[in-house]
């Protein structure tokens, strides 16, 4: 029983549903109409891409990226760690998403209060 | 029909993401040899434990390696907040408050959570004291601290931030990030630099600045996320 | 590994679900809590990945504040996502609008 | 110091002054600008000579300045017509808004003027020229009328004219790597047919729209009539020559070392396009009523002939063209500044309204009728040298068609001229004008002295002849045979332009004394209603005076001529396009998801084809 | 303390979350401390513009850890200029926004932190030299124009700025990913290390991420179909940010762009894309303008369209016509910034900001028409001011190679800008005035800021050789990518470097 095949169907489920999750969210920011639905898709879009963002990072058999009081001579003894690098990134990136999430949403708010709709095809005053 | 094309167009779009993932080996080892670092992964692990003493290599990336991008992180928090204040702006008239909740919540969930608040704030704090050696920091530690402050505002009816102490935090944290960075580059000729004595690896008090940064940072994302909050849930209801 | 692989298939399995429940459900409350199930599910799978701490900031921020502030917004706003524009004038706020004559 | 430099610099210096003192006293701003261009006048005749050299080491290229027997012609006429012009401004602008934009705009065009002329390379070139071209818009507009319209018409054409020389001299640079005029002269006729023919085309564009040959005319009449007369006259007279001045160099200098079939073709395309220029816009003169639009349609026929008679290009030709550019320089000049006087004085330039302005502005009618005469080439004044040399180059150099059409307008231009004399100062007196005085004396005396230039280089064309011919030589076009009073023609002939002068100057003082003595006692004052007309009695609002209709007969004939005027296609072709831009604005009035989606569709679209685009 | 360059981001952030505190002590503090900012950053500017012309590029090391370890930020001649020049049109907007009639009716601390961080989010995005940190800097400047752009919280504002939002999330998600990919192919984040290491790289994925990039940073460049976000976040956002967004934020979407494609990829054909992108987004939006009705919307479609030139020039890649891209981007910023700040005190009590109640404002307000109709010369590139030099060395460029048809296709279209600033112009001076309009008294350092605008204008136009050894310098540090290299990273092996320009 060797590991290879579990690795490749891991990499068909993470790889998978971040691909899924960036293509779902894609569909309802373009497809659907309420804008809080547009931002529920981009949040998802940014889930996608943080999944994304770890399963590149990750390595076979790895450990998570924290050193025991008894672990330091890991790096000798070959059991590997995973790539902490996107894990910071993704740390950023999250933070970042729930600023942009929180603008969005209270742009929705102050809209909905202007147009008395959330329906973005009837948010379409500038023109000229 | 427009449907049918948004779905053609985002088939052509996961094809594209699809071929290029299959290029990317999961779970293949991508940094190369630990001990002559190629890669900035490879080289984060090889020199954490020794040149900065600190046991999770995340909360040194985050703090120290790339330190200048948590300052920007916290940065994009603060202006979020200001913007989210900027837009949702509304003259409040003196004395006036706006309840959180409509109906006042049930009065097991109202003990409830005034039992559990001081256990989330102690949680909170826990974890961003510990980030440079357990998992979690700043960032975590603050989004705990924010989670409990909105149990509280949602359970009770009067229960209200001050907004004078929120500013204080805020500010006090970000002064402090800013200035520890700006005191690295006096006394060290680099803006972030770990000036202090790095200590041995595992021990609380190690890692140089790396703790006190992500204790400001706890703090700044603490009061950050909870005057969003505060700020959303005063918005008069229609 | 076998266990973390099954789990992460079924996982894998119930996220994609969930996304799509959480963008074709009318009900935007419903659809809110989805996403906070797919942070949810995020988080266990960065877990599985070996990233404890950004398991740890998606639980916290994905899952709680995420989910919180955009049911404020639901609140604040319309719950159904089909509802249709109202007859009457949206309205106009006065003391918030800036001078334009 | 450089006087090059010191004009430039008196003009532009003259012109932030002007702006300025337009705080203390709008007066005081007319007389400033008057006195910078009087003393850069006074610098260019005394102190300007050929050796002065100009460098100006700007970015990474250097402007080069100078003088040359060519350009001194120009530049002489331009500092004559401006100095006169802008003494007649001070009182015709008297009273008016925004005087200190008026003379900001007036000296720098000026000052633009003489910039092209000294200009040595084609970036300092092309700089003046557009300054030249934006101070002119800003006074087009200024009157207000059609709220810009016209400015926005003379803008779209000059910029087309503009960037058709900016292509071309960026061209030019790629080809030869040096911005110097001389260096295009040498090189011209190394560059490949294709080159010459882009070249050609451009370069004749730019300097087709500023001397408003055919195609490219229809903003000339409306900027022409609606700029304030005392710009008009060195807008029409002197702006128009600055395109005169680039196809000198371009026709004479620059092609004549280039034997290519294509500027054969293009000399030969823009003879007859000036040539129909002419006859069309003489028609166009004949049928105003407006004395304004009538002297703005002159022009453009006047403009014409020159035009011609440089693409034709053999010597005789090219002097005629020169020397009818410095007379229509003077002639349309003081014309425009009569029309000034007359609507300073009356308010109003509609012929049909005006008349017998004659008692009450003689002197003003004395210079109206001698730059008419020159103009209509009648031969005691200038204007009879230029045409007489140019209908000979025309017959010498064999184009007998070209010649026609000369003719043909030549003689329409009898009648608008005409016209104007009649419309304005003639026939019956109206009450309405009862009280007109004669202008200020600062008025009359442009006038005059543009009139009495006229009758000196009429009767001694040889004063001219002097300069133009080394202006000539300089370009490259040999020697011309000249005298004082004499010109030999094609066939070796001579013809003494002072007996030809003498015997109808007797003519027409024998004529005007018979005239007078027949007349004198039988003169008889009458209202304009006092007509005869056949038992229906005129309405008070009806205007029956025959300065109505004047020329219907002759209307009628060209009708099918006019039927349609340039202006009508190029309005189609602007709505079109107006129509075209408004689709493309659709574009951008979606909401926030169409943009969303353009962002996908484009991404696609790089998918799809990124194996194509990047490699 | 040694000035350098993480003063630019550094003191304004301090700065930023010194003021909610300030704001408790006095409130006029908010007002003046973002300008003593800017000020300072200015003289660090001066001095670090001084020694980087006279010893070549500095590169600052941030938390000790030298490239490619940690982040560090490029001080080129190239960024240094780009810097300088945000740093001084960040200081004109700050004039002109004090006491901004309309902004000071808002929230004025929020109202200047926003501003503060803009500015100090442009400055990162150019200086930086981490992709990551470019991203966050990104983010950073994309936040705060989200909320600027609906800071006065009227109907359109709001829906302007979540247009902009929308976009601009997908332009982060793309660069995003485009990341992720870049650092599974490189195991870097360092520009220099990647710009290195770029040849090992396959080309499909090559290709891949740079198609990622393009998409992603075109949005923030304002290219051709990406750019629907713009009219509309320009014409709604307070007058000085739209300022503001034609004189920084879209500059640092500009460099992005150029930055990916001179020095990080050697893909060929992205020169060409550039150029045919940019001819297309030129004609698309100068064509759009001259059907506008509103004021601001015509300006941003004009500054789209500028942009587009300037994608043309840099796609054109000798250092002429970078030189000649640079420059426009210095005038664009001032000229647009000019006719920005003039134009929205015109229309600022007219009706939806529309061109047609402007007849005869000449007269009424007769020094802001002023500035309006030199800003208006001096875009449309008349001699002798600043445009027309830039305009100068692009289309000498662009005949050097042999590239007549675009040519002819930049002043076809500079015929059209012609037309519709002119027709403002025109109707500024020579309409009948409209009675009951209401003027706006500019502020006190709103006329400053224009004035200050309108001399650079003259200065550059008669002079152009103050700014030009700058802008050589500029050219020269973009175009020579070993350098570049070669300054972050002094062992690096650039053998393999291959510069296609």
């Amino acid at each position: 029983m060797d590991t290879i095949d579990y690795y490749q169907i891991m990499s068909i489920g993470v790889y998978g549903s971040a691909i899924g999750l960036i293509l779902i969210g894609l569909y309802a920011v373009l497809m659907k109409k309420h804008l809080t639905k547009i931002v529920i898709g981009l949040s998802i879009i940014d889930a996608g891409i943080n999944l994304l963002f770890i399963a590149i990072g990750y390595i076979s058999n790895g450990t998570a990226p924290i050193y025991s009081s008894q672990g330091i001579d890991l790096v000798k003894t070959g059991t590997p760690m995973v790539d902490p690098v996107p894990q910071a990134l993704v740390l950023t990136a999250i933070v970042i998403g729930f600023g942009v999430t929180a603008v969005a949403l209270s742009l929705v708010i102050r809209l909905y209060r202007h147009h008395n709709t959330a329906r973005i095809d009837q948010i379409k005053s500038l023109k000229w | 029909m427009k449907k049918l094309l948004i779905i053609l167009l985002l088939a052509v779009v996961g094809y594209f993401l699809t071929v290029s993932m299959s290029n990317i080996k999961f779970g293949a080892n991508r940094m190369g040899d630990l001990s002559q670092p190629k890669t900035v992964g490879a080289f984060y692990l090889s020199k954490t434990p020794g040149e900065l003493s600190v046991a999770n290599v995340i909360t040194a990336i985050v703090v120290n390696y790339r330190g200048f991008d948590t300052l920007g992180e916290v940065s994009v928090l603060f202006l979020a907040a200001t913007g989210l204040g900027s837009i949702l702006y509304k003259k409040k008239k003196k004395g006036e408050h706006i309840p959180t909740v409509n109906k006042p919540s049930s009065a097991l969930l109202q003990a409830g959570s005034k039992l559990i608040f001081p256990a989330i704030l102690v949680l909170g704090a826990y974890v961003f004291i510990h980030g440079h050696l357990t998992p979690g920091g700043g960032f975590q530690g603050g989004a705990i601290i924010a989670t409990g402050f909105l149990l509280m505002m949602m359970s009770y009816k009067d229960f209200t931030m001050n907004h004078s102490v929120i500013t204080w935090v805020e500010s006090l944290a970000g002064i402090t990030f800013a200035s520890i960075g700006l005191i690295g580059l006096i006394v060290d000729h680099s803006f972030l630099e770990n000036f202090l004595p790095i200590g041995y690896i595992n021990d609380l008090i190690s890692g140089g600045i790396i703790p006190l940064i992500y204790v400001a940072v706890g703090f700044k994302v603490a009061a950050e996320l909870s005057g969003v909050l505060d700020t959303l849930l005063s918005i008069k209801e229609k | 590994m076998l266990f973390y692989t099954i789990v992460l298939i079924i996982l894998a399995i119930i996220l994609l679900g969930v996304a799509i429940y959480a963008v074709v459900q009318k009900d935007l409350l419903y659809a809110v809590i989805a996403t906070g199930v797919i942070s949810l599910i995020l988080s266990v799978f960065f877990f599985i990945l070996q990233a404890p701490d950004v398991a740890l900031t998606e639980a916290a921020i994905g899952i709680a504040l995420t989910t919180i502030i955009f049911i404020i917004t639901i609140r604040n706003t319309s719950r159904m996502e089909d509802e249709m524009p109202l007859d009457h004038e949206p309205n106009s706020e006065s003391d918030n609008q800036v001078e334009t004559k | 110091m450089n006087s090059l430099l010191l004009i430039i610099l008196i003009l532009l210096g003259g012109a932030i002054l002007a702006y300025l003192s337009k705080r203390i006293s709008p007066m005081l701003s007319s007389i400033v600008s008057f006195l910078a261009i009087t003393s850069a006048a006074l610098v260019f005749f005394f102190l300007a000579n050929d050796q002065e050299i100009v460098k100006i080491s700007l970015g990474d290229f250097v402007l080069e300045w100078g003088l040359n027997a060519y350009s001194w012609i120009f530049g002489a006429m331009v500092m004559v017509m401006a100095t006169l012009a802008s003494l007649f401004s001070i009182f015709y602008m008297k009273g008016k808004d925004r005087l200190g934009y008026f003379n900001l705009n007036f000296d720098l065009s000026v000052m633009a003027m003489m910039g092209i002329l000294f200009s040595l390379d084609w970036v300092s070139f092309f700089i003046f020229w557009e300054i030249m071209t934006w101070s002119s818009f800003l006074i087009i507009v200024y009157n207000g009328i059609s709220e810009g319209k016209i400015g926005i018409k003379y803008m779209i054409f000059s910029a087309i004219g503009g960037y058709a020389m900016l292509l071309a001299l960026v061209v030019t640079r790629s080809q030869i790597h040096s911005f110097l005029i001389t260096d295009l002269i040498h090189s011209f006729a190394g560059f490949s047919g294709n080159m010459q023919a882009l070249l050609g085309l451009l370069f004749l564009t730019a300097f087709g729209v500023k001397s408003a040959v055919m195609p490219l005319h229809v903003w000339a009449p409306r900027a022409y009539a609606d700029s304030p007369m005392s710009y008009t006259a060195i807008f029409s007279g002197l702006l128009s020559k600055m395109g005169i001045f680039g196809f000198g160099i371009m026709l004479i200098a620059v092609f004549s070392h280039s034997v290519d079939g294509t500027i054969f073709v293009y000399r030969e395309v823009l003879a007859w396009l000036a040539a129909i220029t002419s006859v069309i816009a003489t028609f166009y003169a004949v049928i105003q009523t407006d004395a304004k639009r009538l002297l703005a349609y002159s022009s453009i026929a006047q403009l014409g002939y020159i035009v011609m008679g440089l693409a034709i290009g053999t010597k005789l030709a090219v002097m005629a063209a020169l020397f009818l550019a410095i007379m229509h320089a003077i002639y349309k000049g003081t014309l425009f500044m009569v029309v000034g006087a007359v609507e300073r004085q009356t308010g109003i330039t509609d012929m049909t309204r005006l008349g017998a302005l004659i008692r009450k502005m003689p002197w003003t009618f004395f210079a109206a009728l001698l730059s008419i005469i020159a103009l209509a080439g009648i031969p005691p004044l200038g204007g009879f040298v230029g045409k007489w040399m140019l209908y000979e180059s025309l017959i010498t150099s064999d184009h007998y068609f070209l010649i026609i059409l000369a003719f043909l307008s030549s003689t329409a231009a009898f009648l608008y001229s005409f016209r104007f004399l009649f419309g304005i100062f003639l026939g019956q007196e109206e009450k309405e004008f009862e009280n007109v005085k004669e202008v200020p004396f600062t008025m009359v005396l442009p006038m005059l002295i543009g009139s009495l230039l006229l009758v000196v280089f009429g009767t001694f064309p040889g004063l001219l002849f002097k300069p133009l011919a080394s202006a000539m030589s300089f370009l490259g076009m040999g020697d011309v045979s000249w005298n004082m009073s004499m010109l030999s023609n094609g066939w070796g002939d001579h013809v003494d332009t002072l007996d030809v002068i003498n015997s109808v100057v007797i003519i027409f003082v024998l004529v005007a004394i018979f005239l007078g003595l027949k007349n004198r006692k039988r003169t008889r004052y009458v209202s304009t209603k006092d007509i005869h007309t056949s038992g229906e009695i005129p309405t008070e609002n009806e205007n029956l005076t025959y300065a109505v209709d004047f020329y219907k007969p002759f209307e009628r004939a060209i009708a099918p001529v006019m039927k349609r005027k340039m202006d009508f296609y190029y309005n189609k072709f602007g709505e079109g396009l107006e129509t075209f831009f408004d689709f493309l604005r659709r574009v951008y009035t979606g909401n926030g998801q169409t943009y969303a989606f353009y962002v996908i569709v484009f991404l696609v679209i790089l998918i799809v084809f990124s194996q194509q685009i990047f490699f | 303390m040694v000035i350098s360059p993480v003063h630019y981001i550094a003191v304004p952030l301090l700065a930023a979350f010194l003021m909610p505190l300030l704001a408790k002590i006095h409130r006029e503090l908010t007002r003046i401390v973002p300008g003593l900012v800017i000020l300072y950053l200015g003289y660090v500017s001066v001095v670090l513009m001084n020694q980087v012309m006279a010893h070549g590029t500095i590169v600052e090391v941030i938390a000790g850890w030298n490239a490619p370890w940690g982040i560090n930020l490029v001080y080129s001649p190239f960024t240094g200029f780009l810097a300088s020049m945000m740093t001084a049109m960040a200081f004109v907007i700050w004039l002109y926004s004090y006491r901004f009639k309309k902004v000071d009716s808002q929230p004025a601390l929020k109202y200047f932190i926003l501003f503060m961080m803009l500015v100090t989010g442009t400055i990162g995005i150019v200086l930086t030299g981490d992709i990551f940190n470019f991203f966050v800097f990104l983010e950073i400047t994309a936040i705060s124009s989200y909320s600027l752009t609906a800071f006065y919280r009227d109907r359109d504002g709001a829906e302007a700025a979540f247009k902009y939002l929308l976009i601009g999330s997908f332009a982060s998600a793309f660069i995003l990913i485009a990341i992720l990919l870049l650092y599974t192919q490189v195991g870097t984040l360092n520009m220099a290390q990647i710009a290195v290491r770029m040849h090992d790289v396959p080309t499909h994925m090559k290709i891949t991420i740079l198609i990622l990039f393009l998409v992603g940073l075109g949005i923030e460049a304002e290219m051709f179909p990406l750019n629907g976000w713009a009219p509309d976040a320009y014409s709604q956002a307070p007058s000085p940010v739209g300022v503001t967004f034609a004189a920084l934020v879209v500059k640092a979407g500009v460099y992005g762009l150029i930055r990916i494609i001179f020095t990080l990829f050697d893909v060929h054909g992205a020169y060409e894309y550039l150029i045919v992108m940019g001819a297309i987004t030129l004609v698309m939006a100068e064509l759009a303008a001259i059907r506008q009705k509103s004021l601001k919307r015509m300006l941003a479609y004009s500054s789209i369209g500028q942009m587009g030139v300037v994608m043309i020039a840099f796609g054109i890649g000798t250092n002429e016509a970078v030189f000649g891209a640079i420059f426009l981007m210095f005038n664009h910023a001032v000229i647009k910034g000019l006719l920005f700040m003039s134009g929205s005190y015109l229309v600022y009590n007219t009706p939806n900001k529309e061109i047609q109640y402007l007849s005869g404002y000449g007269m009424k307000m007769p020094l802001i028409s002023l500035f309006f109709s030199l800003g208006a010369l001096a875009i449309v590139g008349l001699p002798p001011f600043a445009g027309f030099w830039s305009k100068l060395y692009i289309l000498i460029a662009a005949a050097d190679n042999q590239m007549i048809g675009l040519i002819a296709l930049i002043l076809g279209v500079s015929i059209v800008e012609i037309v519709y600033y002119f027709r403002v112009v025109g109707r500024l001076y020579f309409g009948k005035p409209s009675k009951g309009s209401i003027m706006q008294k500019p502020t006190y350092g709103g006329v400053i800021a224009m004035s200050l605008l309108a001399i650079v204008i003259l200065v550059v136009g008669f002079y152009p050789d103050v700014i030009t050894p700058y802008i050589h310098n500029a050219a020269d540090a973009l175009l020579d990518k070993a350098q570049y290299i070669h300054s972050v990273l002094p062992n690096a092996d650039l053998s393999q470097i291959q510069n296609l320009k």
